[in-house]
């Protein structure tokens, strides 16, 4: 280990290390977004829509973000789509992470209890009653595991941005190694980089999850 | 005197190819108990669960207060807001505080103002001695407790009739007590319509007006009074009477 | 590990690698290649799957002359140090254009192709001069000699790929004024492109292009030198050259441009 | 126009070398698959154990790997390892390492998740019947948590296989390399290749992944009734 | 004639700041059967987990077959296969047949013979009525029949003592009757020692050699005989048996 070296990369690092965060925090919220409203229009079966984001989902959940970017990237030009690298990142993300997110929200809506169902319906509600007080508010809840380690998860995503040649940390790091040749300091950097944005996202999510959790359930 | 509040016709429940209702008929009157006794699996939830449109039968028809029920969901969430309902499992919202699981539905469903629910609310919770715990949340509370809070909600709809599943079965033995009491008050004092489902013998024989036993998803006997549970007309009714008593 | 100072060696170099010495690939009876997998006409694959290209020539050549089997480490460019320090191959026949940063890190045999960095831009919009390029996107790929000399250029944009397909295809999709790149092969790839041109031809200084192996590995570096000489009167380069090259380059370059006269 | 390009598929033997790529993707992803579900199961187990130690340190381990992103995690394997460790391996085989160790990390907290959330008063009958701790994993929670985790095991198995696309970043020719090679190579005649050899990729991880997490889905779907 | 097989004394149990049990000491001859009442987290199951290790208790003595315990989980481990238990919640391994979860201990635990232990099985399994159900999985069997099948696996260890936590009390009502035949048969006919937590007064009533009544971890009573349930010696019990018969 060189400090020296180190010390001189911090600077570069620490504008990958701000793209890194922008990216994702911009691709998370977005893909909650996107989550939040395909699991409604799947919950409400909404015809047409709902078998249009069904196979969305799928499509997103099982390829990799690495061959969405590629086909963002490189490909669409060629049907006359052209868009920078980082909007192609940003709407990969968005892609891939909208459908995990889905996922986890649809997974919670019908993890609420049946018996909750039905006494809101006992009392008299409507669908969107019921949608709104009782399969809402505790299928979020529900959804809070997922929905953390699907951040967890986008936030790691943001490396496979190299390929496109956003300058994100991994990319710098990479590119850095290229140059100089220092590849134990600079994926050191790296690493460090990355669990100084990772474990504060982590403990937050889990002391919201617990929050949420007790909040809804009491344990 | 004697208004027919709810009257079912012919009414055919299945599940799959499993018939889980065989062609039930019965009435029921204004101010009177029903109690609903059978073994398990006979099909007593499931009625009652019909009677609320929570189960789309398959034939039959119901009349709730004289008129035909048409069977949408539309029309039967208009009606379920006359019908009260309590379950065995306790189903409070865990996410809301008892105010708040009382006063969701009369604001949200009926848009009735606020102060009054709250009002009403207040004294129901005096009435079975839980005006303490407006403000906690129903994992705070025991089994019993949040029977009760259940019962509650389901009342401050101002319901024509209410259906109790099995409500004291989840419960401690002490608790049941308590239950029962609210019960036998709701019956006595207003006057309220109820079909209820228990296994508390001395419990359904001091409180039933009619008592329909059920086997098997028919109805083997529908008698009214207390009759049934001193003189069956059945063996098998018999039979269920002995099971009950150790 | 490794402690304070100006000798760069990467950590963990030290040591004279025994897995690469002459003696240790014959008893292997292979010799590993690092080469490129997506640059034509130096190390590519082609249409029937099979690697070709100058670089690929060469390495043939050599593993034939040493009497063992050639297999062949597909590397990017930003990789070609790792994969020799990190023992994945015995010698680097990458387009590995020698600098005084990378001398410290492996050793360098004799060289045998001339190279400069060029620069090319679409026809319609062609860059002649480096002062062109101020405020625009420029495209390089990660750990070229190309990428070296503009990040020393203030008030460019580099874009940065990793692979010369990622990099070409991101020319063709617009995304940049021009990329820089060796440039021998930018004139092979404006043959294929021809709605390109090489705007500047050279710039920077004159470079060469050698084989190398990891750093201390004096038994495979004595035995490249007297391989690289050996071809060189046998005149393999300039037939390597006609064989592999001069059916992608147009008119403007000669072999001459590209292959060393013996000695240097 | 593009769709001339599609020839590009007829072209020499190339659907074949695609094949051949994609073959390298799933066999690194199937090994280490069974090696990092075995090695996981390990460390879940000890994860539930009440050494504190022990406990800690698998927790740094898993918490490492949840960390760093798994192209970091390729490129510390391929690179690092051997300088530092003198570990030299080829190439596909320091991804099934670097793949194991991931797969094992992620894997030992799904099973600790799952013993966790076997029933108290299964482990108290299996006690009660004097049965100790080895067998009471063996007989007991094991086979109840291995059914706890099979839909979050075929998840994680998904995301190996979609995770093999980073592979060409360290000189493994994945179905992603050999298709950046063919578009490369046919780049004159079909410029538009890009377009149908990330099309086809794209294509095959579906194929691929669709069945595993359809079924996943569908466990899941029945566990929850 | 008299032999004590169980001495507890002065034992303690905590959770965190919390002591569920205080001081608790009593003695259980063999053949005999202790029924151990009291309200709801009175610390009736607590004090049932302990005397078979299933809780590190904080402090006190127990002595098992004259023997004083050695509370380590390995010395636990030996105790526990002559210590039967049966739990509210009907644990079956839901993995297992119903003979594999009987075979499971005996086999691997007491390393018996296949063949021995199997004949013993299909022997108990048709005392309990369910020899048809060898090959069943748990989840095809009903409540009461789980329950039954927990009995016979627990009987299959030969234990020196049963020990019943509210067994019942997740039963439909009419299970209860066959799971209660089958405990007064052990101790009528095969004299087995046990100790029953139970909800069902007239069933403890007329099973028990002893009764323990238990409130906030301390024994407020403990009686020989059947005393208790017609002359019980505090306000308190009186107040608790009162409350058990609505
Ligand atoms: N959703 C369902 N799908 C399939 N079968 C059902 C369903 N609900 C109930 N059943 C079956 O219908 C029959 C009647 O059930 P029901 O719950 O009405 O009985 P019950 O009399 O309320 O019994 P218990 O006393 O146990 O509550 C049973 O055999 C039951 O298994
Ligand atoms: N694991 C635990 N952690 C903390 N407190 C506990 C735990 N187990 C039991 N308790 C508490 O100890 C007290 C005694 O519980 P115990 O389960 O022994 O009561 P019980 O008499 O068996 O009641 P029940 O009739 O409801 O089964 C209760 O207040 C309970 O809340
Ligand atoms: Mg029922
Ligand atoms: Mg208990």
């Amino acid at each position: 280990m060189n400090w020296q070296i180190i010390d001189q990369s911090l600077p570069i690092f620490a504008k990958a290390f701000q793209l890194t965060c922008w990216l994702s925090l911009v691709g998370i919220i977005g893909s909650i977004i996107v989550g939040i409203i395909s699991s409604l229009i799947q919950y409400f079966k909404v015809p047409i829509l709902s078998q249009i984001f069904t196979a969305y989902v799928e499509l997103a959940r099982n390829t990799p973000l690495l061959i969405q970017l590629f086909f963002l990237y490189y490909a669409f030009p060629v049907l006359g789509l052209k868009m920078s690298a980082e909007t192609c990142g940003i709407i990969g993300l968005i892609f891939l992470g909208g459908a995990y997110m889905a996922e986890g929200f649809t997974g919670g809506f019908n993890g609420v209890n049946t018996s909750q169902i039905n006494s809101g319906k006992a009392l008299g509600m409507n669908d969107l009653q019921l949608a709104r007080y009782v399969v809402f508010p505790q299928g979020f809840a529900l959804s809070m595991p997922a929905l953390a380690a699907n951040i967890i998860f986008l936030i790691k995503e943001t490396s496979i941005f190299s390929v496109i040649a956003i300058p994100e940390l991994t990319n710098t790091a990479l590119d850095l190694i290229g140059m100089y040749y220092r590849s134990n300091e600079y994926l050191f950097v790296l690493v460090v980089a990355y669990a100084i944005i990772m474990i504060p996202v982590i403990l937050i999510l889990s002391y919201l999850e617990k929050r949420v959790r007790y909040g809804s359930f009491g344990n | 005197m004697a208004e027919e509040i709810l009257k079912v016709e012919h009414l055919n429940q299945f599940y799959g190819d499993w018939q889980a209702l065989h062609d039930i008929n019965f009435t029921l009157n204004r101010g009177e108990v029903l109690t609903l006794l059978g073994p398990s699996g006979s099909g007593k939830s499931t009625l009652l669960r019909c009677l609320n449109g929570l189960e789309n039968y398959k034939s039959g028809t119901i009349y709730f207060e004289g008129k035909k029920v048409d069977p949408t969901e539309k029309n039967w969430q208009n009606i379920r807001q006359k019908i009260g309902m309590v379950f065995q499992s306790y189903d409070l919202f865990p996410n809301l505080t008892v105010m708040e699981n009382i006063l969701l539905a009369p604001r949200k469903v009926q848009k009735r103002s606020e102060v009054d629910v709250k009002q009403e609310a207040t004294k129901l919770l005096k009435r079975v001695g839980l005006e303490k715990y407006v403000n906690a949340y129903p994992r705070e509370l025991s089994g019993g407790q949040k029977q009760r809070i259940a019962i509650v909600r389901a009342l401050a709809m101002h319901p024509e009739i209410m259906l109790f599943d099995e409500v004291t079965a989840s419960l401690d033995p002490e608790m049941v007590r308590g239950i029962l009491k609210i019960m036998s008050d709701l019956s006595e004092k207003d006057h309220m319509t109820m079909i209820i489902v228990t296994h508390e013998m001395s419990f359904a024989a001091k409180i039933a007006d009619q008592v329909l036993f059920l086997e098997d998803g028919k109805i083997l006997e529908d008698t009214p009074g207390k009759e049934f549970f001193t003189k069956p007309k059945t063996k098998r009714a018999q039979e269920f009477l002995d099971s009950m008593n150790f | 590990k490794g402690s304070s100072s100006n000798n760069s060696n990467s950590s963990g170099s030290n040591s004279n690698s025994n897995s690469s010495t002459v003696t240790a690939i014959k008893k292997r009876g292979v010799l590993r290649v690092a080469v490129f997998g997506d640059l034509p006409p130096y190390g590519w694959v082609n249409a029937n799957g099979k690697r070709v290209g100058y670089d690929v020539n060469l390495a043939r050549q050599m593993a034939k002359d040493m009497g063992v089997k050639v297999k062949f480490v597909q590397v990017n460019a930003n990789n070609r140090v790792d994969t020799l320090n990190s023992d994945k191959a015995d010698i680097i026949l990458a387009n590995f254009t020698v600098t005084p940063e990378r001398k410290d890190v492996v050793d360098y045999a004799k060289p045998y192709m001339k190279v400069s960095v060029g620069v090319v831009s679409p026809k319609k919009a062609p860059i002649t001069k480096a002062s062109q390029l101020k405020g625009k996107s420029l495209i390089v790929t990660k750990g070229t000699t190309a990428e070296n000399y503009f990040t020393k250029q203030k008030n460019v944009n580099l874009l940065k790929f990793d692979s010369k397909t990622q990099q070409f295809n991101a020319i063709k999709n617009k995304r940049a004024a021009a990329l820089a790149d060796d440039n021998s092969y930018l004139y092979a790839w404006v043959k294929r492109n021809p709605k390109y041109t090489v705007g500047i031809k050279s710039i920077g200084p004159k470079q060469y292009v050698s084989p190398a192996v990891k750093k201390g590995n004096k038994s495979l570096l004595n035995w490249a030198n007297k391989e690289i000489t050996k071809l060189n009167s046998k005149g393999f380069f300039t037939m390597d050259y006609d064989q592999e090259l001069k059916p992608y380059f147009g008119k403007e370059v000669k072999s001459s441009d590209i292959v060393l006269k013996q000695g240097k | 126009m593009a769709h001339s390009a599609i020839n590009v598929f007829l072209e020499g033997n190339n659907i074949s070398r695609i094949i051949g790529g994609l073959w390298t993707s799933v066999w690194i992803a199937a090994v280490s698959l069974v090696l990092g579900l075995a090695l996981g199961t390990i460390l879940g187990v000890l994860r539930t154990l009440p050494n504190k130690v022990i406990r800690f340190v698998l927790r740094l381990y898993l918490e490492f790997f949840r960390i760093v992103p798994t192209i970091v995690l390729l490129y510390l394997a391929y690179y690092i390892l051997p300088r530092t460790f003198h570990v030299n391996w080829p190439a596909s085989w320091m991804a099934v390492l670097a793949f194991t160790l991931w797969v094992a990390a992620e894997f030992s907290d799904i099973v600790r998740g799952a013993i966790e959330s076997v029933p108290k008063s299964q482990r108290e009958s299996g006690l009660a019947l004097g049965l100790n701790k080895m067998q009471l994993f063996r007989y007991v929670l094991l086979p109840q948590a291995a059914k706890l985790e099979l839909p979050a095991t075929i998840n994680l198995a998904t995301r190996v296989i979609k995770t093999t696309s980073l592979l060409m970043m360290i000189s493994i020719m994945d179905v992603v390399a050999v298709g950046q090679q063919i578009i490369e190579a046919n780049n004159q005649q079909y410029p538009n290749a890009v377009f149908w050899v990330y099309g086809l990729i794209f294509i095959l991880y579906f194929i691929i992944d669709y069945p595993l997490s359809a079924w996943s889905k569908r466990l899941t779907a029945k566990h929850s009734r």
